[in-house]
């Protein structure tokens, strides 16, 4: 009995400690004292709550802190170096880019000219770049046309991001319609690739070599294939 | 509407009363035939009104339920949708099936008691999922119930990859990206044909359960309205000689002008079972 | 030994349990284990710090809580009175969502056809694109068997929305798995009714009589299932 306390007492500050924990949690914003208020049980005492809250948080890794009169949960200031608040934040990828990205995943190999006659405009450099940056886009080889256009295709790193097995588990015409994804009403001789394995080459295509690289002007040390 | 149901209720007015327990969303008028999700939720629905346990209803009992609604429903000119006609014709035979009495066992296919315990374990499993589905409605769920940090500090990066997007972003820009480049838009107005593959996927699908030798059409073809029978002859016909040719359906005719019979053929049906 | 572990070990359990505490604390999705090995001192063992925090804020307001191989702190569930907005509640599902949502659930992987199966009906458009949406669903891969039919299953999202630590953990799973509900197939055992004559309807058995559908208003313009 570590009461001075009585129980009832002690369970109702236990349970207005944990209703404040959950509500400064939750919240977007700092919370204010009235609001706290209104939701703890009748009769307790807001500031002997966050007084209760602030000691039991001391020492963790979050703590419980004011900002101006209201609450907020912070990380601890001396554990900053592990939450790296300059560590780039993930970014949403353009539409651009991730239109780009699915063309190179159902047409490839897949040409740069190709990508801006299905797509109707032109492809600015930074959303290959982004794509390439990301590792999820590769070039694979050269068409044998004339002009010997670089063939793009995805990485081994695009299947693990996406969760596919092969890049043949993307879903076909029919499943793309099943899902809703696309509408009922499109043409009857509209088509959706079958992707070809992005390991071999195919009939048409001829290796990337060192020269090419160079010659694009990617020859970045570490770059390329990788492991 | 459904508010005023009195001690006097008839069979058919407790069924729908029974329906606004069914945990819907939608307004209390279920009464509307698109309230159901399809025939075999309609089928549920009625052997829930037998209130036994799904294993024992009486699936001919539950049969004759179901083509009387059918009936009713052709008789007030309710139109139905072909899932529900293509169910009728399925339970007529089954029905059929199980009134005959029982042969000298033929290896072709299955009893009707076979077909009864399927139908039934069919009804059972999607019961099953209802309350699976409820059940996890009702967990305590994030954004309602429980919450997350509201105002999170810094979001780590998944898998070191420093840019976010998922396989649904990527489909769904691939798909809106094709089918805006589709330039024709093509507005295909509502006809009042049967499509070969329309007549191709209802036979199917009672290809699948069927395997001795049916004058299929005449089941169906008895649920059809009025007005689709010669549209729906002409495509059953056409799609049956298309499956013949695939080694999915036999056909057999006894003379000009009599009734065809099919059956399934050696070939592998539809494959919308399997494992 | 039960005893105390010794002061370096402990306080090095500690600086674990703080460093993990302030990044998953900091994050509003679940964060990985690979993720917080990375960050934590080495040679901790993350699912011991784990395990620790999980007993340290069981009682609180905030309870950690696992997701697969990733963590969250979440309010407790029973502050939900407290707690719970009603406005956000916007996107309710239709009963076909749920209705696909469980079967995908319970089933997966599964294709598309096998959901018609089990629901007897064809999924209209869109339902399975709002449960892509809403990050619950996605497509796995491929079936191996003739024709290659995508299939579908659930995201780790959807067992943070539900609560559920795994897919093992839905209510239910195998008392349905046992009753063979959910296989293909009639399970040998299944009980197989047998049919009375038409003549003889059971006691509790009411046969459906006159229906006026008229009289019941059921005179609605083509039902059916539409899109």
């Amino acid at each position: 009995m570590a009461g001075e306390r009585e129980p009832v007492r002690a369970a109702l500050d236990l349970e207005a400690e944990r209703i404040a924990e959950a509500l400064v949690f939750a919240s977007a914003e700092p919370v204010s004292e009235a609001f706290l208020l209104e939701r703890l049980p009748r009769g307790v005492d807001v500031r002997a709550v966050m007084a209760r809250l602030v000691r039991l948080y001391a020492g963790r890794g979050v703590n419980l802190v004011r900002v101006e009169d209201r609450w907020a949960f912070r990380t601890a200031a001396d554990l900053s170096f592990v939450i790296r608040r300059d560590e780039t934040e993930s970014r949403k990828l353009s539409r651009a880019a991730l239109e780009v990205l699915a063309i190179i995943a159902y047409h490839q190999p897949v040409t740069r000219a190709e990508i801006e006659e299905i797509r109707g405009v032109q492809t600015s450099r930074g959303t290959l770049d982004v794509l390439m940056e990301a590792g999820w886009v590769r070039f694979r080889g050269r068409r044998r046309t004339p002009g010997r256009p670089v063939t793009l295709g995805t990485t081994p790193r695009f299947l693990d991001h996406f969760g596919l097995e092969e890049i043949r588990d993307l879903p076909g015409l029919e499943e793309l319609k099943g899902a809703g994804l696309l509408s009922g009403r499109i043409p009857p001789d509209f088509r959706i690739p079958v992707p070809v394995s992005a390991d071999d080459l195919s009939e048409d295509e001829d290796p990337i070599t060192q020269l090419d690289l160079e010659e694009l002007g990617l020859l970045t040390p570490g770059g390329g294939e990788g492991e | 509407m459904a508010g005023d149901i009195s001690q006097s209720a008839t069979p058919m007015d407790r069924l729908w009363q029974d329906s606004e327990a069914r945990g819907t969303t939608e307004p209390a008028l279920v009464i509307d035939v698109g309230g159901f999700e399809g025939p075999l939720d309609l089928l549920l629905h009625l052997a829930r009104t037998q209130k036994v346990d799904l294993a024992r209803i009486s699936v001919l009992a539950l049969a004759e339920q179901y083509l009387q609604f059918v009936e009713s429903a052709r008789r007030v000119r309710i139109e139905l949708a072909a899932d529900y006609l293509v169910m009728a014709a399925w339970l007529a035979y089954l029905k059929s099936k199980l009134l005959i009495p029982q042969q000298v066992r033929q290896d072709d296919g299955p009893t009707g008691e076979e077909m009864a315990a399927t139908l039934a374990f069919r009804l059972k499993r999607l019961e099953a999922m209802r309350e699976a589905a409820t059940r996890l409605v009702n967990r305590n769920r994030l954004g309602r119930d429980v919450f997350a940090r509201g105002a999170p500090e810094h979001i780590p990066e998944r898998n070191g990859a420093s840019f976010e997007a998922n396989l649904y972003d990527l489909l769904h820009a691939y798909a809106n990206l094709r089918q805006r480049q589709a330039v024709t838009q093509v507005t295909i107005e509502r006809r009042k044909v049967w499509s070969l593959v329309e007549a191709r996927e209802l036979l199917t699908t009672m290809l699948g359960e069927i395997s001795d030798w049916t004058a299929l059409q005449h089941y169906l073809l008895d649920y059809l309205p009025p007005a689709d029978r010669v549209t729906a002859t002409a495509s059953a016909f056409a799609a049956s000689l298309e499956l013949v040719r695939e080694g999915k359906l036999e056909i057999r005719q006894e003379g000009a002008f009599q009734a065809i019979y099919m059956r399934r053929g050696p070939g592998r049906p539809g494959g919308a079972t399997g494992e």
